[in-house]
């Protein structure tokens, strides 16, 4: 495969990722309104959000590294997204996914949020480094129990490779590591809730008590750019979740429908629950789904598993 | 140009921030609002016509009428159907609603919150108050008419409007945008001096710039 | 071959010396139980050497040098005995001299007036 | 050729005419009595070098023209002539020092010197017991009069209390004499020995032993001695401590051939105890004279154990370890004493105002290192063989017990040579200058100590000069240090590459090459930011050679001692690079205790493991050793101690923190590395020879739990260097355990991150120092807003801790996969698990750092902050020029260490072009840049094109609630950040292991102070203990 093939490949892929991830956050929202009793706005307002946003005549800066803030971000989102292989088979949906396996995608997830945590610092309002404090209090916690499942995986499968995670989970659903591994799914499944950030673990946009947090100073193009990230980088989790634990997608429909459902539990989640303080979430995934995860690993390792 | 002249012309622009003391006033931004211009007509009527579908509202409530923008929010009229939502920050609002009455205390956050917002922005004044100062129009303490102290595009009339009327005036407000009406942004550099002299006349304790970056 | 009743003698005047030199808080006191131990200390080293019915261990018209060895008791705890009797007194002379030092920069002979040193 | 029996006939006969020559001027007299002080050190030292050089026989002296056993007769041999050289020559400076004294003082403190002399002379000579009694008792007397040389309460009551105490001993020792006598028939040592002393008679040999014993101030019947040793007059002191305790030391080593072994136990275990309860009791002294008082009655414990249990070493190392001890005490006992008298400040904290006097400063330094058992001085070597001899002995307890007793003088020598040194002097009058005989003596054994030393090394060790080094870069720099800063930077550049340039040829394997860069490179990478220093910063250069030189000779050391001696500088190099930082005492001392702590158990590793077979480096050879089970431990805690493992962390903080700014990159990027290299060579063997219990599994878990436990702590930290500090604590527990996996992609990660941690941490520290040196402050709350005013420290800064998080695409990356594939791979799933939460935390306190010093709000006062110095901007851009090399092409660092490890291990990963793939999975560094530029690129654009207009604004333009900001103090965000984390975390953040420390020190200096109440300066009491003390040992001796 030439390098121009492969990246008009990409090309097509994060569009339809990103397509996707916008559509899903359109959702949500319909489906928070739903819960309120409410109509709720169109499935395609994010879209329409993004134009708007980029289409101010003005914005500010605050420097430098503000400037870059959103640029880091959504390049960690494209990065995430292009080092995972989205359908199994597909070559143009397979990414730069040889450049590395799972533990480049799971660090280059930080790329993105450091860089935006350094660009919103550079904002200089005092919410932007709270928010950030929390988000990354809160990322050390659930990145535990991810991590632990991630592990679960890697002996189940004894690969760090997502294309043979994913080919090891084909032929039928029992394959699953949902069904062949609960508990690291467990695990996994609620450190998501974290990373999705909707209640009760919303404490770093956390609107009414730190107006949405780090991006506060972000404005007009700066926004549009973290809103597109939004898209992607759900995407790219939602993908990698099915792959890691779902057995995959052979086919684009197949992906849609997984990661819809994935993503889902989340949004349930959410609408129904209340947000912790940042103490509490904490606290809460160094507990249950951090048992989880090492009852996983026991579980695969040491009791025999599945093999 | 030689450099000395690109000099003074800079400096012609810069605000002069006396309210703010010497010690401050580097923290401050000094450039003066300059006005911008569309890009390409069809570009912006493209733009226009989202803008129009994606209004975010700043979550400031600045007098009585705030309360009537909880129904509109929550569920019996739900303005999020409209596309209209509610943002924390006036950096990324683009309307903002004047909920009534404003104390020239208030005025003073209002006029900050309004320099604040990235342009195109636009603002709904809601009920008399905003318009003629209402029943408050003798008093010491409060502003008489909006628009001599930043450019109002719609204003709803009414003690209190009830929301239908709120959803009217959005309606308004969506046709002017989409008619390209709306250009309260460059109106208020154009005439900068002149709101800001309106301002500094009921603003007498002025500790902040000039132009509120 | 011990002379015991000397033996014992000495040792209840050690004994009786280091039970003065515990109990009694007067630092004269303490050098006499001092001296009363040295003397113990003599009187069993002297008796060490006593063998009965022999003489002192001068070669003189007595005792002639050829039948000394026969007749003589051992001479040697005798010299001994000498040079620590020397020493005792030296060392007793300068714990008195001490005393007076003392006596006169504190006016107290109790030895419970100088433990300013400590720890 | 002149007899020694003259020393005690000239002596005796001056001392007698001395009254007479008074008469005739003092001037007179005191010619006479240094005449005869000269005269005796002049013919023994004639006497020691003929025995030495012209193995001339041993000299009897029969007097009365008799052979002995019918006369007495005096003996000179070789142990006798080193005794007595030492003792003379002591005898004869003290006298110097007291000069002044003696030219003020009655003439009959002349005479009673004269005659302590000769008592002591005569009392190492004799071989006859009733002799050694007279001697004795001539020496005592003379002592108990010169106490009062100066003529106060506390000297009289103290004489007073020494008079009754030695009165008492005497008395059994005449006793054990007589009876002696009484039951062999002999009082000529050369006429008894072991075999005459059975049942009843064994009570002779009893008293007599114990007697001298007690003469040796056993733990507790010592009280009278302390008293003396804190009241009398210094110069008379030193006499007591180091001459009378030499002689009487020396009557016990002659009677010992005479004791039966469970007597020579009884006393040898007494000893260690006297050792134990005096250095503890130290800890809770004051009072400087007191303190060395505890300290010589230590010593003279530790030389009667020594004396006791290396009976069966071999002879040489005996004399080695008994001179050694002994002629260390010997030399620095006096010096320090010596010093008291001129510092006189009663105080240890008073002794600040030495800081007048460059010398005399540099001299306390001297003898308390020596004391202290450091090297190069004689009591390092006779310690680590004295440990050797132990631990072949299989004698554990005394073992720990010697060396717990050590740590224990050595925290309060440190505490005191810190305090004199950092502590602040102002309110104290300075010292007055010192008259020249005073300084003359404490100078004289300063000089030969160090020139002992050297002898040491040099003939009996047979040491290259490469070994010297260190002292030599002292001593050239102590020389030179007029220079100016920048002139003996670029100097000790030169210095660098030369011994490069040395050390290449030496070195044999790509491991020892490897740890070279770190070293080397490194170093000399890292010195360049010391090249900002202003003016002279006298003292810096040489001790940093030292350090950097000590690093270099760990490579190449082929055998044991070679590598603790050179372990040893290190330390006591980097403790003095430490200690100049500015408020380093407390920091510094905690450093030097633990280090210490380490050493000694690196001793009892070293000496447990069996010798290595070959010449090569001990790096190499280290392989073929079969290094037991307690050998591994021993020495991978006391390596750990220096790469500041979880337990024993607690001065890594503290050091990190108060080293000056540009030292603590140093510290932090190349000495914690030593330990780590230090534990690879423990694994080496370990890879081979693998005992039956697992151990690494266990420094497995002690790194993992450090990793976790230094992010958590570096989360906390205000202070930026702290911060840094924690960090590399964290980062070390990284490489340690991914060491101790004992796997190849274990240890080609654990050596990736050794050398990417030295590069970004280097950086990171050397960014903090410039900032420190703009802004003068390390609390990052105090900063903020700094990247407009120091944008390539910020570069620098971000780049790093982009490194250190180890978000792709820099070299952290390649650690963190290196890591966690290995872990995966060997099965350590939970650790792994650990790790990664560690990494995840470690993201706090990265931000922490950028944030709050650079980003936020700008204060005032830094307005007018600019760039940090050329000579910070360059290193930190070699660092970084190399991180985004390696990040670029991670094969050029992954191949060398690959085949690093495949030395030890089968090759686990390939290198296919640029991808490195293992069991689990692989990467690609290259692409992963190339995608990175490429995915970075992509959004740049998008963000120029939607951007629109864009304002750039200043710091208060922020949306404020549609209020405007107080004051940027009010709006950073930077105090106390992670406040809900350490809320949620609770007791986990509690620092349990300080409070451990803490406690361990607070009881060890409660019982100190609670064992110290036995000396309630009661004479009556003292005398008691003595009586209970014979009676105690008799019934632990079990004689009739």
């Amino acid at each position: 495969m030439s390098l121009a093939t492969q990246i008009f490949y990409a090309v097509i892929s994060v569009t339809v990722a990103t397509a996707y991830g916008l559509t899903l956050g359109g959702i949500t929202r319909k489906i928070y309104a739903r819960v309120h009793g409410r109509f709720g706005p169109p499935v395609w307002q994010p879209f329409l959000d993004i134009i708007q946003t980029s289409g101010r005549r003005v914005s500010v800066s605050h420097g430098n590294m503000f400037l870059l803030g959103p640029v880091f971000r959504l390049a960690g989102g494209l990065g995430t997204y292009l080092f995972i292989p989205v359908i199994y088979g597909s070559a143009v949906f397979s990414n730069f996914s040889m450049a590395g396996d799972l533990l480049l995608v799971m660090y280059f997830v930080f790329f993105g949020q450091l860089g935006m945590a350094l660009g919103a610092g550079q904002g200089g309002h005092p919410y932007s480094p709270i928010g950030i404090a929390r988000g990354l209090a809160q990322m050390s916690t659930f990145e535990l129990p991810f991590a632990l499942a991630v592990i679960a995986v890697a002996i189940q499968y004894n690969s760090l490779n997502i294309t043979s995670i994913v080919a090891a989970q084909q032929g039928g659903f029992m394959n699953w590591t949902l069904f062949t591994n609960p508990l690291a799914v467990v695990a996994a499944m609620i450190s998501l809730l974290g990373m999705n950030m909707h209640s009760p673990f919303s404490i770093v946009l956390a609107p009414q008590e730190i107006p949405i947090g780090p991006p506060i100073e972000m404005n007009s193009g700066f926004l549009s750019i973290l809103q597109t990230n939004r898209g992607l980088f759900a995407a790219a989790k939602l993908v990698l979740f099915m792959n890691l634990f779902f057995g995959g997608a052979t086919n684009l429909l197949e992906m849609v429908a997984k990661t819809f459902f994935i993503y889902m539990f989340s949004v349930f989640v959410g609408a129904a629950y209340p947000r912790f303080r940042p103490e509490q979430s904490f606290r809460f995934f160094l507990k249950w789904p951090t048992i989880a995860g090492i009852l996983s690993i026991i579980y695969i390792a040491y009791l025999g598993g599945t093999s | 140009m030689n450099k000395k002249h690109m000099d003074e012309i800079e400096n012609q622009m810069k605000l002069a921030n006396a309210g703010i003391p010497e010690k401050e006033r580097d923290l401050f931004a000094d450039a003066r609002p300059v006005k911008v211009d569309p890009f390409n007509k069809y570009y912006e009527g493209f733009l226009n016509w989202a803008r129009s579908r994606s209004l975010w509202m700043l979550a400031f409530g600045t007098g009585c009428g705030a309360i009537e923008l909880r129904p509109l929010m929550t569920s019996r009229y739900d303005m999020s159907r409209y596309g209209i939502a509610p943002r924390p920050t006036p950096r990324q609002a683009s309307v903002f609603i004047i909920g009534g009455y404003s104390s020239i205390k208030t005025i003073k956050r209002i006029v900050r919150s309004y320099e604040q917002m990235q342009g195109p922005k636009y603002v709904i004044a809601l009920g008399s108050c905003t318009i003629n100062g209402g029943m408050y129009y003798d008093s010491y303490n409060t502003i008489n008419r909006l628009d001599y102290y930043i450019p109002v595009d719609v204003y709803i009339a009414g003690c209190m409007p009830r929301p239908e009327a709120l959803i009217a005036g959005f309606n308004r407000l969506k046709e002017k945008i989409r008619a390209g009406e709306c250009e309260g942004m460059n109106e208020y550099t154009e005439k900068f001096d002149w709101y800001k002299s309106n301002q500094k006349q009921i603003i007498k304790d002025w500790n902040m710039p000039d132009y509120n970056w | 071959m011990i002379s015991s009743y000397t033996l014992i003698l000495g040792i209840a005047l050690l004994i009786i010396g280091f039970y003065a030199m515990l109990t009694r808080k007067n630092l004269i006191k303490m050098v006499i139980g001092f001296s009363i131990a040295d003397t113990g200390t003599h009187i069993i080293i002297v008796s060490l050497g006593y063998l009965r019915g022999k003489t002192a261990p001068i070669i003189d018209q007595a005792v002639s040098a050829v039948n000394a060895v026969q007749k003589v008791v051992d001479p040697i705890p005798s010299a001994l005995v000498l040079t620590a009797i020397v020493i005792g007194l030296a060392v007793t002379a300068v714990m008195l001299s001490f005393i007076v030092e003392m006596y006169r920069k504190n006016k107290s002979l109790s030895i419970d007036d100088y433990q300013e040193l400590k720890w | 050729m002149v007899s020694p029996i003259y020393i005690l006939i000239l002596s005796l006969a001056v001392g007698f005419l001395l009254s007479i020559l008074d008469k005739g001027g003092r001037r007179l007299s005191l010619t006479a009595f240094y005449g005869v002080l000269t005269f005796n050190v002049a013919v023994v030292a004639d006497w020691l070098y003929r025995f030495v050089f012209h193995h001339v026989p041993n000299l009897v002296i029969n007097t009365a023209g008799f052979k002995a056993p019918i006369s007495i007769n005096l003996e000179l041999g070789v142990t006798e002539a080193f005794v007595l050289l030492f003792a003379n020559l002591t005898g004869l400076l003290a006298a110097v020092y007291l000069f002044r004294k003696f030219k003020e003082s009655q003439v009959s403190s002349l005479i009673l010197y004269l005659l302590l002399i000769m008592g002591v002379n005569g009392l190492v000579m004799t071989r006859d017991l009733f002799n050694m009694f007279v001697f004795l008792e001539i020496l005592s007397i003379s002592t108990f009069a010169l106490t009062a040389l100066t003529r106060n309460l506390k000297t009289l009551s103290s004489g007073f209390k020494y008079m009754i105490a030695g009165g008492v001993a005497s008395t059994f020792f005449l006793l054990g004499v007589v009876f002696v006598y009484y039951f062999t028939g002999s009082l000529n040592l050369g006429f008894l020995d072991a075999g005459q002393f059975t049942g009843v008679s064994l009570i002779a040999l009893f008293m007599l032993s114990v007697a001298v014993f007690i003469e040796l101030k056993p733990f507790p019947a010592n009280g009278w001695v302390l008293d003396v040793y804190q009241s009398v007059d210094s110069g008379i002191v030193s006499v007591i401590a180091v001459v009378n305790s030499a002689a009487v030391g020396f009557v016990f080593y002659k009677i010992m051939p005479l004791m039966p072994q469970n007597f020579l136990t009884v006393f040898g275990i007494a000893g260690v105890v006297t050792f134990f309860f005096s250095n503890m009791m130290g800890l809770k002294q004051e009072n400087a004279k007191r303190l060395l008082g505890y300290s010589s009655v230590g010593q003279m414990g530790l030389l009667m154990a020594v004396l006791v249990f290396t009976a069966n070493a071999p002879t040489n190392i005996r004399y080695l370890i008994i001179g050694g001890l002994f002629f260390n005490h010997l030399f620095s006992k006096a010096g320090l004493f010596w010093l008291a008298g001129i510092v006189k400040q009663e105080k240890t904290r008073d002794w600040t105002v030495l800081r007048n006097n460059k010398l005399l400063l540099v001299l306390f330094g001297l003898f308390i290192f020596a004391l202290s058992g450091l090297p190069p001085f004689p009591g390092f070597w006779a310690k680590w063989e004295f440990v050797k001899v132990l631990v072949d002995a299989k004698m554990f307890f005394v073992l720990t017990s010697v060396l717990v007793g050590s740590l224990f003088e050595l925290i309060f020598l440190f505490r005191w040579f810190t305090i004199t040194v950092k502590e602040d002097n102002s309110e104290l009058e300075p010292m007055a200058s010192p008259h020249g005989s005073m300084v003359l003596p404490a100078s004289v054994f300063g000089l030969l100590g160090s020139v002992a030393a050297f002898a040491v090394m040099k003939y009996f060790y047979g040491f290259g000069w490469l070994q010297v080094l260190p002292i030599g870069a002292v001593l050239f720099f102590y020389l030179t240090d007029f220079l100016p800063a920048k002139v003996k930077g670029f100097l000790s550049l030169g210095a660098i590459a030369g011994y490069g340039y040395c050390i290449y040829p030496l070195i044999e394997s790509n491991i020892q090459l490897f740890f070279g860069a770190i070293f080397i490179v490194g170093s000399a990478v890292n010195l360049i930011s010391t090249l900002n220093r202003k003016n002279q910063s006298r003292g810096f250069y040489g001790f940093l050679l030292m350090m950097i030189f000590s690093f270099g000779n760990l490579l190449i050391a082929t055998s044991y001692l070679e590598f603790f001696l050179s372990w040893e500088f290190m330390t006591i190099a980097s403790f003095l690079l430490i200690l100049r930082g500015r408020k380093a005492q407390k920091a510094s001392l905690m450093y030097m205790i633990f280090s210490t702590a380490g050493a000694y158990l690196l001793m009892a590793g070293f000496g447990f493991a069996p010798a290595p077979a070959s010449a090569s480096a001990l790096i190499l050879a280290i392989e073929s050793v079969n290094l037991p089970l307690i050998s591994i431990i021993v020495l991978a805690i006391g390596f750990m101690i220096k790469s500041g493992s979880l337990g024993v962390h607690i001065w890594l903080p503290e050091a990190h923190a108060e080293a000056e700014s540009d030292v603590s990159s140093f510290i932090s990027a190349i000495l914690l590395k030593a330990g780590v290299f230090g534990l690879m060579m423990v694994a080496i063997s370990y890879v081979s020879h693998a005992p039956s219990f697992d151990v690494f599994y266990w420094i497995g878990w002690i790194g993992v739990l450090t990793a976790l436990a230094g992010a958590f702590m570096a989360s906390f930290q205000e202070d930026a260097k702290r911060l840094l500090a924690y960090s590399s604590m964290s980062q070390v527990g990284y490489i340690v355990a991914a060491l101790a996996l004992i796997t190849h992609l274990g240890w080609v990660s654990a050596l990736y991150l050794v050398f990417n941690h030295m590069m970004f941490k280097s950086a990171l520290f050397i960014a903090v120092a410039g900032i420190y040196y703009r802004t003068h402050t390390r609390t990052m709350y105090k900063m903020g807003g700094l990247i407009s005013k120091m944008p390539w420290t910020f570069m620098t800064v971000l780049m790093c801790i982009i490194a250190v998080s180890g978000v792709p695409p820099l070299s952290g990356f390649g650690g963190k996969w290196l890591t966690y594939t290995a872990f995966i791979t060997k099965g350590w799933y939970l650790q792994a698990g650990v790790l990664f939460f560690a990494s995840g935390v470690s993201f706090l306190y990265l931000y922490r750092l950028i944030h709050t010093i650079f980003l936020g709000q700008l204060k005032y006062e830094h307005q007018e902050v600019r760039e940090a110095p050329v000579w910070f901007i360059i290193p930190q851009f070699i660092f970084l020029g190399a991180i985004m090399a390696i990040s670029m092409f991670p094969s050029l660092i992954i191949k060398p260490l690959n085949v690093i490890a495949m030395r030890y291990f089968d090759s686990s990963i390939q290198i296919e072009g640029l991808t490195i793939i293992s069991d689990l999975g692989y990467w690609n560094g290259n692409l992963i840049m190339y995608v990175t530029m490429g995915v970075f690129a992509v959004p740049f654009i998008l963000l120029l094109l939607v951007k629109g207009k864009t304002q750039k604004v200043k710091q208060f333009n922020i949306v404020y609630s549609a209020e405007r900001p107080e004051s940027p103090q009010t709006t950073h965000v930077a105090h106390n950040m992670y406040a809900h984390y350490r809320k949620a975390l609770g007791s986990w953040t509690v620092p349990r292991v300080e409070a451990f420390w803490s406690g361990v020190s607070e009881w060890a200096h409660a019982f100190g102070g609670f064992f110290r109440r036995v000396y309630t300066g009661n004479g009556q009491t003292y005398v008691l203990y003595i009586i209970m003390y014979i009676v105690v040992i008799y019934a632990v001796m079990g004689v009739q």
